[in-house]
């Protein structure tokens, strides 16, 4: 299957990291990924807060290169893009005057959006379109004594996601748990990291990220495992903030693409793991146990 | 079409929701547009597609039925059969050149005297962008082929016809007869 | 002792307003809210707001314009979406927060020096001239117009950056820049 | 009688009502209009038809004018057709050669166009004129009651109206699915608002019940099949083995005793799982009947074959113990029945944000009524699952209930359910408790004044809908806690509450399996799965099924006393049902024209009361026009044309449709 | 005493119908003996003119078979009502339309443009079309022009009676000549064949369950069919319910499913709608996707339901098609 990949601002920038992993992963993995040409930037919360209209509009841009472009599935690795992709495409189908305006605009350049192309997160395709068996079937090196917190934070599973539970979600844990890793089970999986808060009013966004780094931490956390660039920056990048107000709970935040790269055996270098400021050291102890090879034939003809 | 025109839609309504739902709706006072009759079935499953033809050639531009929704028939899944054929008749209907929009299915229940208003105006509005249906008129267009000719046999077979240069000339003798 | 007078009169209220709100996509069912304060349960960041989300849904509700424009709440409002999940009445609270911040910055009457509202206006200029963000110069941006002092607090991040190879002052850019304009244009004529 | 061939003379009335319909229509000019209509002998307007001087008009007229057919445009026939056939029929004519026009509800009530709405009135009127041509004159059909009667459901509304026909002298069966009557009442300690012992006033019902001569009390057991119609209904009955010759029990339990399991083993449904029973077991202590029922699940005999059966060694000679029972049916004929099948409870993991299935701590509230029972698990002792004597409680209220994500009623007695457990367990605990809660609804006799008590008792009220019970602590009094994050409304803060113990105030659903069992008895269900009652407010127990009533839970949330007076309301309907003897039935049946039918059987599966069946001798279809409940599915569907529905004709219908279209 | 005099005509129709007549083999001599046979252009030359040239009402009866779509047949109709005592509509094409009627789902360019221009066995370089009229050596020659609408006989001309089939059996040929002859006739309307549907006489009537419950249609050639088993049984769309009985079950005694030219019982209207109506009732999915499903298997309904019966059906026509 192909997907129309689409990296959004941050991970050209911050969450450099992020692009970095997924890229190796996904092709080790054999998925067809064509980043989509001139996209742009999908808006993200701070378009919607100044003007709603034209924040659709720029985000229907998207939809539309889509597409033309073959109308493959957009892949949207950032929570806030593949939010706001949705968020846009549900606002199409169910407000005919901001569809007017929508159309309107792209109309003027020659382009439409009609074809409700999907928006998917990389997990959903991981966990729904390749599958769990075949992503054990690339474990070399399991990650067996690692524990991870998952955390998903807000936007990918509230409120347009369909692919995971909202209150619950469970896929990265799978994914986790496919990788050999202990997965933390802790209920703030889903609690908002604070998004731009930490830029803006510091003293609320640092609490967020001193809460969840607290917690991960209390429960056994070796490393958080994250979805969203803007998550990894706020919870990797203010440490010394964090230290300030509540003091120290240094714990590295890796994203899940950089944990299946590990877990895959892909090297190092490949997967962007120098570009935290908390570093994640820790590596799977190399060779697989020998039996690896049958079960996993096994899953493939079950 | 005349500025004035008025769709004029049949509506087939079951005793038990759709059309205590009607009743509903005038106790509440709510207002909609007049151009639906109501028929009183009881049950959406005695609506026999002939219903639905027969309102359409007689001069209906729409047909609306009304029934439970699904579970709540009143006889367990008249809605069902009425749904199945309806599922059939709408492609009937396509091919034979009615658009899909003339004839709506809709589960309204004893409760949803809104849904009535709702659906009724939305109905109405819709026809009211196609246009009149307006098969009366249309089958009398499609006859007037014949009655030149009629007019003509008579005539000649009286032996007092003229008009030799009609195009449809029949009773010309040199006519092929084959 | 210094006291405020807190009872309100019809003549506080901006008629109209609630019903204008609620008007808009998304805003439609807050006329359902039954104020059981749910959203404030859920919301991470009450913790720090002048108005809860609750409270914010009454005021809108009941046209208390001035009020609800000119608090923090709507600023602080991270888009977590929590409160739209679990609202028990469906109200897309998330939706009201946007369209309150809209109307704010378009009466200019959020509070002053206040970074959120600024940074969404870097965002907005920086992405309808670009077409895209740089996270760099927009923070750079952010710093200079609120706390050009706040910038010099965080040079341990900067730093951080640097070594982590993520600091970049280039400005990212789509190719087909006029593409986007005509269609920022078009979209504001009127149908 | 009139037959069709008879000239025509049609008499046509429309009704003003009052203002009703003359405000919007014009009336004068309906009946102007109606006049000229070939066949209409006269056509007149009257301020109120359903008045004693309307009816007596058309009677008068009928006699005077020779009218044999009769056309009313006034309201909806379904409020006074009744009304003008009764006066067609005193006025010497068969009351089916009458027709109703609905110009109120569906024309002066909706419309504010005057012309247009004269104009539909008109059409309306001209339709019926060419339809009542086609009308026949049909009689109505009395059909006689059996006098026995079918109970389903043994909650309380079940054992309340079972008992009140058994003791009128009826004969009732009781059928219920459960080893033993009792219902969700069983399960509680005390009853609000009185707080009486719920076992005090609710056991002595069901020893009299399993008792009564007049009643047959199947438990275990289900309605498989319900055949017939009003009167004469034919119904299966499975009773599930429960391997236990019910006679031969004595409920002295020895068994239980000897059962090779020394001590309980299994979850123990009757206590909500908090509890264990051995895989031989009476749900509790005061079950009726008496009878011990073994679990085939967990049997070690039953599932393995392999065992001493110690059970059967201690029953000795009462022999009561039979392994090699098997599912049993019985075929009763009754004349009416009764669904009380009651209501379940909400499945707290639906809400995932409190945490239920996740934190031991967390309970529904009927775990809570077990909890605080004395003859419940742990005597009454008030003990969390992780062994703890809560100090601080909390119970939030409206859990599944008012939101629209789950259901959006108010379930209505858990208000009520969790300020009596609030009292309970501070009777039990001395904890701090607090009640999380959007409104407090007590609409009933006491209950405000219940309300009132716990105020003055110290049970704190926080209203605000809790948003999240977690496991993380934020400050140290959190730490080990389970942690209540609310916005406390009334002061404007967000909160958060350290307790020991959450009790989730679940609402009441409708029973997993009440669609089946709304098939099976052709009931009607609103949107959300309540059996619907014919009117909300004067039919509230009669149901669009003519003979079955409803009561209690099944209809939807109630108390036990607003349950008990439903009960004793349908108890009465059946009686007055079954001591009149009778009832007449509205003779839109359809038959078959046996003489046209090629027998071609695309009928047969569609009646929904089997009413067609395929006469093997003549190689017809024959319908049995008392099974028929005149849905009219076959008629639309016979492909020849062969079945004709009284009241509802192909012709009658072709000829409203043209009636409708004529007027332009 | 003179027989009396009967024709037999044809208008657009297959030939079919003629082919029944004759195929009464010896019978026909019988009929010969009672009637004297003045006008039947596929077997014997009669001129147009002779037949004008008769008086009012002089045949006793007249067999017309085929739809009326030209001019001229419209011409002939109108030549024959007045000629005849009996006018009876003869065949399925006189009676309901038959298969030409199907033509009114097109308009009728379409139809000319096809024919002449595009059939793949078609040469036609030029385009050439047939003239109204054209002169040849000074005369003026006029071809019958061809309607937009097919009709049936009594869309034209007052009918007395029909008799059915795609063609009719001889059977009932002959009974409706007897009848004819005999005088003993029912009301002048009526069909000449019996009044029940199809399955009545079909053999495999037992074998239909009384449930059918259908999941799919299947046409004829997509499977193998069960010689003895009713075709509704087998998922086979067969018209046979609502089709009157009469021809002997011949169809599905052939094993093909009934596809309906005897036309729907009096007492219904549309045929078409009606075994529409029962097929779909008896669907077995409950849910939109699953009935559509199941309802792929009949592609064209109007082809399937109205194979001879569109020009008489209650829709008639396209409704979009020009005048
Ligand atoms: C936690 C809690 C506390 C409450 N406390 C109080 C209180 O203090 N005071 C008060 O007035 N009310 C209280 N109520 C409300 C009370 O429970 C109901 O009013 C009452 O139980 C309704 O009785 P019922 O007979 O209609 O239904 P149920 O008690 O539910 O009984 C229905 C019976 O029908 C049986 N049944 C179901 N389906 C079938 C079938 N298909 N065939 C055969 N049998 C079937 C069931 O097994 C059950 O025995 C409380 C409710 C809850 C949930
Ligand atoms: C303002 C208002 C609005 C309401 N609206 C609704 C509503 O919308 N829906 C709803 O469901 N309920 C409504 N109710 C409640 C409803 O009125 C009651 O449920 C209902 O009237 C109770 O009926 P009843 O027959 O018991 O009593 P009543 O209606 O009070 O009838 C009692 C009768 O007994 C007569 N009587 C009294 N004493 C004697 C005597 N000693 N001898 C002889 N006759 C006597 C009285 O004259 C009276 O006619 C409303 C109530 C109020 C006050
Ligand atoms: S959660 Fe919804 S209903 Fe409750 S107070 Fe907030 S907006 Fe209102
Ligand atoms: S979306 Fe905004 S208001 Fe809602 S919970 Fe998240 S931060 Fe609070
Ligand atoms: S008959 Fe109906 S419309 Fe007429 S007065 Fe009575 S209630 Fe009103
Ligand atoms: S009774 Fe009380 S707790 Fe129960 S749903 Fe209604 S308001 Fe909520
Ligand atoms: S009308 Fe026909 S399908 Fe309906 S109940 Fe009667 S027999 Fe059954
Ligand atoms: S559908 Fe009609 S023809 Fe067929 S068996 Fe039933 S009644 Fe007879
Ligand atoms: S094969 Fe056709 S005609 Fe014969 S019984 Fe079946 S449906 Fe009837
Ligand atoms: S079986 Fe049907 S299609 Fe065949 S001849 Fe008879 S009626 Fe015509």
């Amino acid at each position: 299957m192909k997907y129309s990949y689409f990296p959004g601002c941050s991970l050209k920038g911050l969450g450099r990291a992020y692009e970095e992993s997924l890229l190796p992963v996904m092709k080790h993995l054999g998925v067809d990924l064509q980043e989509l040409d001139d996209w742009n930037c999908c808006g993200a919360t701070a378009y919607m807060s100044v003007d709603e209209a034209k924040a659709c509009v720029l985000a229907s841009r998207n939809l539309a290169l889509a597409e033309r472009d073959g109308n493959h599935p957009i892949l949207a690795p950032c929570s806030a893009c593949y939010l706001v992709l949705n968020k846009t495409k549900h606002y199409l189908h169910q407000y005919p005057k901001m569809k007017a305006t929508v159309d309107r605009a792209l109309n003027a350049v020659g382009m439409k959006c009609e074809k409700d192309v999907p928006v998917r997160h990389p997990l959903d395709v991981l966990i729904n379109d390749i599958g769990l068996d075949a992503i054990k079937m690339k474990v070399t090196k399991p990650l067996q004594g690692l524990k991870v917190a998952p955390y998903y934070g807000c936007q990918i599973v509230r409120p347009y996601a369909t692919f995971d539970d909202q209150a619950n979600p469970t896929t990265m844990d799978r994914l986790l748990e496919a990788l050999g890793a202990t997965v933390i089970r802790w209920p703030l999986k889903t609690k908002c990291c604070g998004g731009s808060l930490t830029g803006t009013i510091p003293e609320a966004g640092i609490r967020m990220v001193y809460i969840l780094l607290n917690e991960a931490k209390k429960r056994g956390a070796d490393c958080l495992a994250t979805v969203c660039p803007l998550c990894q920056f706020n919870l990797d990048g203010y440490h010394s903030a964090v230290r300030r107000q509540y003091g120290d709970v240094l714990l590295p935040t890796v994203y899940f693409s950089q944990l299946m790269g590990l877990a895959f055996g892909l090297p190092d270098r490949d997967l962007a793991l120098n570009r935290a400021a908390i570093p994640f050291r820790w590596r799977p102890s190399s060779p697989p146990p020998a039996p690896a090879k049958p079960p996993a034939a096994k899953s493939v003809a079950a | 079409m005349t500025k004035d025109w008025k769709p004029r839609i049949v509506a087939f309504f079951c005793n038990w929701c759709t059309y205590t739902a009607a009743d509903l709706a005038g106790v509440s006072r709510l207002k909609y547009a007049s151009n639906v009759r109501v028929i009183r079935l009881m049950c959406s499953g005695r609506v026999d597609p002939q219903f639905i033809l027969e309102a359409l050639t007689h001069g209906a531009d729409g047909v609306l039925i009304g029934g439970c929704h699904p579970f709540d028939c009143h006889y367990v899944e008249g809605n069902y059969k009425m749904l199945r054929r309806f599922q059939l008749l709408k492609r009937l209907l396509a091919d034979m050149g009615i658009e899909d929009q003339r004839v709506r299915l809709e589960w309204i229940s004893a409760a949803e005297g809104d849904k009535v208003k709702r659906v009724i105006n939305d109905l109405t509005q819709q026809i009211q962008a196609l246009g009149p249906l307006g098969f009366p008129s249309k089958v009398a267009d499609w006859d007037r082929e014949m009655t030149e000719l009629e007019h003509h046999v008579t005539a000649t077979a009286a032996g007092v016809c003229a008009c030799g240069e009609s195009e449809m000339a029949a009773a010309k003798p040199e006519v092929a007869h084959v | 002792m210094n006291i405020t007078r807190t009872i309100k009169y019809e003549a506080d209220r901006v008629k109209g307003f609630g019903d204008e709100v609620m008007k808009v996509p998304g805003c439609e069912k807050l006329k359902d809210c039954i104020q059981c304060g749910t959203c404030s349960g859920v919301c991470p960041l009450s913790v720090y707001m002048d108005y809860t989300p609750r409270q914010v849904m009454e005021l809108t509700r009941f046209d208390f314009k001035k009020e609800v424009l000119s608090s923090k709440t709507i600023w602080l409002c991270a888009s977590c979406y929590a409160c739209t999940c679990e609202c028990p009445r469906e109200i897309r609270i998330t939706d009201i927060m946007y369209e309150l911040k809209q109307r704010a910055i378009h009466e200019g009457v959020y509070p002053r020096k206040f970074p959120i509202p600024v940074l969404a206006q870097e965002f907005e200029k920086m992405v309808t001239a670009n077409g895209r963000i740089s996270e760099m110069p927009l923070v750079m941006k952010l710093f200079m117009k609120t706390d050009p002092l706040g910038a010099m607090g965080n040079w341990q991040m900067g730093l951080d950056l640097m070594k982590t190879g993520r600091f970049s002052l280039a400005s990212e850019k789509i190719n087909n820049r006029e593409q986007l304009a005509k269609m920022f244009a078009a979209a504001e004529e009127k149908a | 009688m009139n037959s069709n061939r008879e000239e025509l003379r049609i008499g046509f009335y429309v009704c003003h009502c009052g203002h009703n319909i003359a405000a919007t229509v014009d009336c004068a000019e309906v009946a102007r209009y109606v006049g000229t209509l070939p066949h209409v002998a006269l056509s007149r307007e009257y301020k109120y038809m359903c008045s004693d001087p309307g009816q007596e008009l058309i009677q008068q007229d009928i006699r005077e004018h020779k009218l044999n057919r009769v056309v009313v445009a006034s309201c909806s026939p379904l409020l006074h057709e009744h009304t003008f056939r009764g006066a067609t029929e005193a006025g010497g004519l068969n009351p089916f050669y009458f027709h109703m026009v609905n110009i109120r509800e569906h024309n002066s009530w909706v419309h504010t166009d005057r012309k247009e709405a004269t104009e539909k009135a008109k059409a309306l009127a001209q339709a019926a004129i060419e339809r009542v041509a086609h009308h026949k004159a049909l009689e109505v059909k009395r059909v006689k009651i059996h006098a026995d009667v079918l109970v389903v459901g043994g909650g309380i509304a079940g054992i309340h109206a079972a008992m009140t026909m058994a003791n009128a002298g009826k004969k009732v069966y009781l059928v219920e699915r459960e080893p033993t009557i009792g219902g969700h009442m069983a399960k509680f300690d005390k009853t609000f608002p009185t707080l009486d012992c719920a076992a005090c006033i609710l056991t002595p019902k069901m020893s009299e019940v399993g008792n009564h001569p007049n009643i047959t009390l199947w438990t275990y057991s289900e309605v498989t099949k319900v055949d017939g119609y009003v009167g004469n209904y034919k119904v299966t009955v499975k009773h599930k083995p429960r391997y236990i010759v019910e006679d031969a029990c004595v409920g002295c339990m020895e068994c239980i005793d000897a059962c090779v399991y020394k001590t309980p083993k299994f979850e123990d449904e009757f206590n909500e799982g908090l509890g264990k029973r051995k895989p031989v077991f009476i749900p509790f202590p005061q079950a009726t009947p008496q009878v011990v029922i073994i679990d085939p699940e967990t049997c070690l005999n039953l599932k393995t074959g392999k065992c001493k059966k110690t059970c059967v060694e201690a029953c000795a000679d009462r022999m009561a113990i039979d392994f090699t029972q098997q599912e049993t049916f019985d075929e009763i004929e009754v004349g009416t029945m009764i669904v009380a099948t009651g209501f379940k409870t909400f499945d707290a993991k639906r809400v995932p944000a409190y945490g239920y299935g996740v934190y031991p701590n967390v309970y529904t509230a009927l775990e809570v009524e077990r909890l605080v029972n004395a003859s419940g698990p742990t005597g009454g002792e008030v003990i969390t699952r992780d062994g703890r004597h809560p100090k601080s409680i909390g119970i939030i209220h409206c859990v599944g209930s008012r939101d629209k994500k789950t259901n959006v009623w108010c379930s209505r007695v858990c208000c009520m359910y969790s300020m009596k457990l609030a009292l309970l367990l501070k009777e039990h605990t001395g904890a701090e408790i607090y009640n999380f809660y959007i409104d407090i609804r007590t609409p009933g006799k006491g209950y405000e004044e219940f309300y009132n008590k716990l105020l003055d008792e110290g049970v704190h009220f926080i209203r605000g809908r809790v948003g999240e019970v977690t496991d993380w602590a934020m400050t140290p009094e959190e730490e080990g806690k389970l942690t209540i994050r609310v916005e406390d409304t009334l002061a404007g803060y967000v909160r958060r509450i350290p307790v020991d113990m959450v009790v989730l105030a679940t609402g009441l659903e409708p029973q997993q399996d009440a669609q089946d069992v709304r098939r099976l008895f052709n009931l009607s269900c609103g949107g959300e799965g309540w059996f619907l009652e014919r009117h909300p407010k004067l039919a509230p127990v009669s149901t669009f099924t003519d003979g079955i009533f409803i009561a209690g839970g099944c209809q939807g949330p109630r108390d036990i006393p607003d349950t008990v007076a439903q009960a004793g309301a349908a108890a009465a309907e059946c009686l007055a049902l079954i001591d009149k003897g009778y009832v007449e039935q509205e003779p839109n049946t359809a038959f078959v024209l046996a003489e046209e039918c090629s027998g071609c059987k695309s009928c047969i599966p569609l009646c929904p009361y089997t009413a067609i069946a395929f006469d093997e001798s003549s190689k017809v279809a024959v319908i049995n026009e008392a099974l028929c409940k005149g849905c009219g599915t076959c008629v639309a569907s016979c492909p020849s044309g062969s079945i004709v529905q009284n009241l509802f004709e192909d012709d009658e219908v072709f000829s409203e449709i043209k009636g409708v279209l004529a007027y332009d | 005493m003179s027989k009396p005099k009967l024709g037999i005509y044809w208008c657009a129709s297959c030939g079919g119908c003629e082919e029944t007549v004759v195929d009464l083999a010896e019978d026909i001599l019988g009929v010969v003996e009672k009637v004297d046979i003045v006008l039947w252009p596929v077997a014997m030359d009669f001129k147009y003119e002779d037949l004008r040239a008769m008086e009012d009402k002089s045949l006793f009866a007249t067999l017309l078979n085929g739809a009326i779509r030209s001019t001229e047949q419209e011409e002939m109709a109108h030549l024959l009502r007045r000629k005849s005592q009996y006018l009876i509509a003869y065949g399925s094409c006189a009676v309901t339309g038959g298969i030409p009627g199907l033509a009114n789902q097109f308009p009728r360019e379409q139809i000319l443009k096809y024919v002449y221009e595009e059939t793949p066995s078609t040469v036609n370089e030029k385009k050439i079309r047939p003239q109204l009229k054209f002169e040849e050596s000074g005369r003026e020659v006029h071809l019958p022009g061809l309607w937009n609408v097919v009709r049936s006989l009594d869309q034209v001309v007052d009918v007395d009676f029909y008799v059915p089939g795609c063609p009719p059996t001889p059977n009932i040929t002959r009974e409706a000549v007897n009848a004819l002859l005999s005088g003993k006739l029912p009301p002048k309307g009526s069909v000449l064949c019996p009044d029940k549907a199809l399955c009545d006489e079909c053999a495999r009537k037992d074998s239909k369950p009384t449930n059918v419950a259908f999941v799919e249609f299947k046409r004829p050639h997509q499977q193998l069919l069960d010689p003895a088993k009713c075709f509704l049984a087998q998922g086979v769309v067969c018209m046979g319910p609502a089709t009157r009985s009469g021809c002997g079950a011949q169809c599905t005694s052939g094993n093909m499913p009934c596809t309906g030219c005897f036309g729907g019982t009096s007492r219904v209207r549309d045929q078409g709608a009606k075994i529409l109506s029962s097929l779909c009732a008896n669907i077995e999915a409950k849910d939109e996707a699953g009935i559509n499903k199941a309802l792929e298997g009949i592609p064209d309904p109007v082809g399937t339901f109205y194979r001879y019966g569109l020009a008489k059906s209650l829709l008639r026509r396209r409704v979009d098609l020009p005048a």
